[in-house]
């Protein structure tokens, strides 16, 4: 808890609230995110709703073989993106745990949404 | 203080609830496009605790046949309105 | 203030675009400048060079094309998002073997760095989505 | 309720399911049900969820001067659409009531729903 | 007799309720796309009274990772099964 | 059977355009001839002539023309919703002043009656929306 209100102050917060696979919101927010990072920003990402099944292991590539979303937040590490928050009870919704993600996260509760967000410069949500 | 956007009918999609678990103690709510059909008697408890900043845009209540139809705990702004609002809060955040 | 808008929706199939430029408008009247417009995600749409709605509709791509004219604004499409979308100017045609041109100017194609630029060089960002 | 029993054997089932102002749904939607009856067609419409405010009484222009959904809905009159339904629980659930809305329209309760589907030959949802 | 097809996941989208309102006693719904997510076993409550009906389609469970999560009410089938259930149905209405 | 397809979603920012060509393929391999696809709403943007997606993304407009190609699918568009979408063949731009054209054979403009012919003509009618 105490990691969300003193890490919390970034340049720049991309929100992920889109399942991936079904569209280009996740793909397009995450090239947003690693634009960011690549022009030295110090980027967070915020997964929330169906943005969390984004980080759910085994996934595959897409439908007529584009490319999934593993590969790219794969390359968040290389990027060095700074956080990665998930709603904690978003994934609780889906009977999902942190033991299910890709990815290690900084779990977040409701009450400590507002302060992600209030700590950060700039704001997409996708 | 942020200000939030929302378009989308809270009887369809439930991004309305992510919306409330997301805001701050002081964030107001603008309800705009399909959003303010949330705005009416019947459908505004989707939106408890908001007294005096959840908002309404005028335009599209007015567009929809809905101007009447508005509870009364909903603050109804026009476009200038909510550019004044916009002039308050240094960051906006659009929900959909 | 110096506003900026961007755009997520793409013209009559949702209201983002319409919304956007009737903030545009109201801004202006306050006083304020809208510095740029960034069309991202089905936003590009809003550039269609050969967008031919009836003529009892509005012309978005020429409502824009004139908020260009009578205030400067300067009106950004994401070159990835328009590419896969259809949406090129003449040297990105060039570029992939065709003729002609789906987006023209005062539309500019650029990259997504633009975008997080905006964020420093105007003092609100405004998000339209559909 | 014995109206939908017999009543519902049309060629077209056009649903509408957005609300207007918001997007091209049901517009487009119309567009198809006009050209069903213009073609002759015995054509039905159903209202259901946030599609039953295109029904309601005191619309607008939409913005930027764009046509509101009341002058087809006129124009439906005209073309001779035979029913037009209307989801009650959609009605209610909007505290609506058919007294707010433009036209007459035949009420369908949540069972009969199907009846109404399962009487037409082709069915197009939007 | 229809087939009913999904593809919004019921924790985003209220339309699965008009969904299950407006399916007959012997109509069969088939999740593809996002309406997976309405498969697994955390979800699946948002679709009773569905047994021996209830399809997902696995090309878009597998993209999703969730194979192995699909409760074990819910029938997998391949895109070939999806044009199978569509041979044997003469309409099918599509739900978005 | 003979099945059509209705497209309702343009290609890339929804998965639709995408089901809709694996069913296709799956119909195909069945036995089935896929007659028809019509696009409409959206839709009609994966009739979009210049679209480039990057070269490890799938070709969604390529794709359909493959299918008319190899199984003789007629690529039906609605011409209301492709026009105010921007999307003019050769003869369309001339009447509306543009040069060039944004949609090419095989996709055809066409009317909304042609919809509801399909109707009549196949025997399933399968819709992949947004």
């Amino acid at each position: 808890m105490s990691e969300i209100t003193e890490a919390s102050h970034g340049d720049l917060l991309v929100m992920l609230r889109h399942a991936p696979h079904g569209g280009l919101w996740l793909r397009e927010a995450l090239d947003l995110a690693l634009v960011g990072a690549a022009f030295g920003q110090s980027v967070s990402l915020l997964l929330m709703g169906d943005g969390v099944w984004a980080l759910l292991q085994g996934q595959g590539s897409g439908p007529l073989g584009q490319k999934g979303s593993q590969s790219t937040f794969e390359m968040l590490e290389m990027y060095d993106i700074e956080r990665l928050y998930v709603d904690v009870d978003s994934l609780a919704a889906r009977g999902l745990t942190r033991d299910d993600l890709l990815l290690p996260v900084i779990e977040v509760s409701t009450p400590e949404l507002s302060t992600v967000l209030a700590g950060h410069r700039q704001i997409f949500n996708f | 203080m942020l200000l939030h956007l929302l378009n989308r009918a809270p009887s369809s999609s439930s991004v309305h609830q992510d919306v409330l678990r997301t805001m701050g103690e002081e964030d107001g709510l603008m309800l705009i496009e399909d959003g303010v059909f949330g705005a009416v008697s019947a459908q505004v408890q989707h939106f408890p605790g908001l007294e005096g900043r959840l908002f309404a845009l005028r335009e599209d209540l007015e567009s929809r046949g809905l101007a009447g139809r508005c509870d009364s705990r909903v603050i109804i702004v026009d476009m200038d309105g909510f550019v004044a609002l916009t002039e308050e809060v240094q960051r906006t955040v659009s929900w959909f | 203030m110096r506003y900026a808008l961007l755009v997520l929706g793409g013209p009559y199939s949702h209201q983002a675009a319409h919304s956007a430029l009737r903030f545009a408008h109201a801004a202006i009247a306050r006083g304020h400048r809208v510095g740029t417009v960034f069309f991202y995600h089905d936003g590009v749409y809003n550039a269609a060079h050969f967008a031919a709605p009836p003529q009892d509709e509005p012309h978005l791509v020429d409502a824009w094309r004139e908020l260009q004219r009578t205030q400067g604004t300067v009106l950004q499409v994401c070159v990835a998002a328009a590419l896969r979308r259809g949406l090129l100017d003449a040297r990105e045609a060039e570029r992939h073997g065709k003729r002609g041109a789906s987006l023209e100017p005062p539309f500019e194609l650029t990259g997504l760095g633009q975008l997080l630029d905006i964020g420093q060089t105007h003092e609100r960002l405004i998000t339209f989505a559909p």
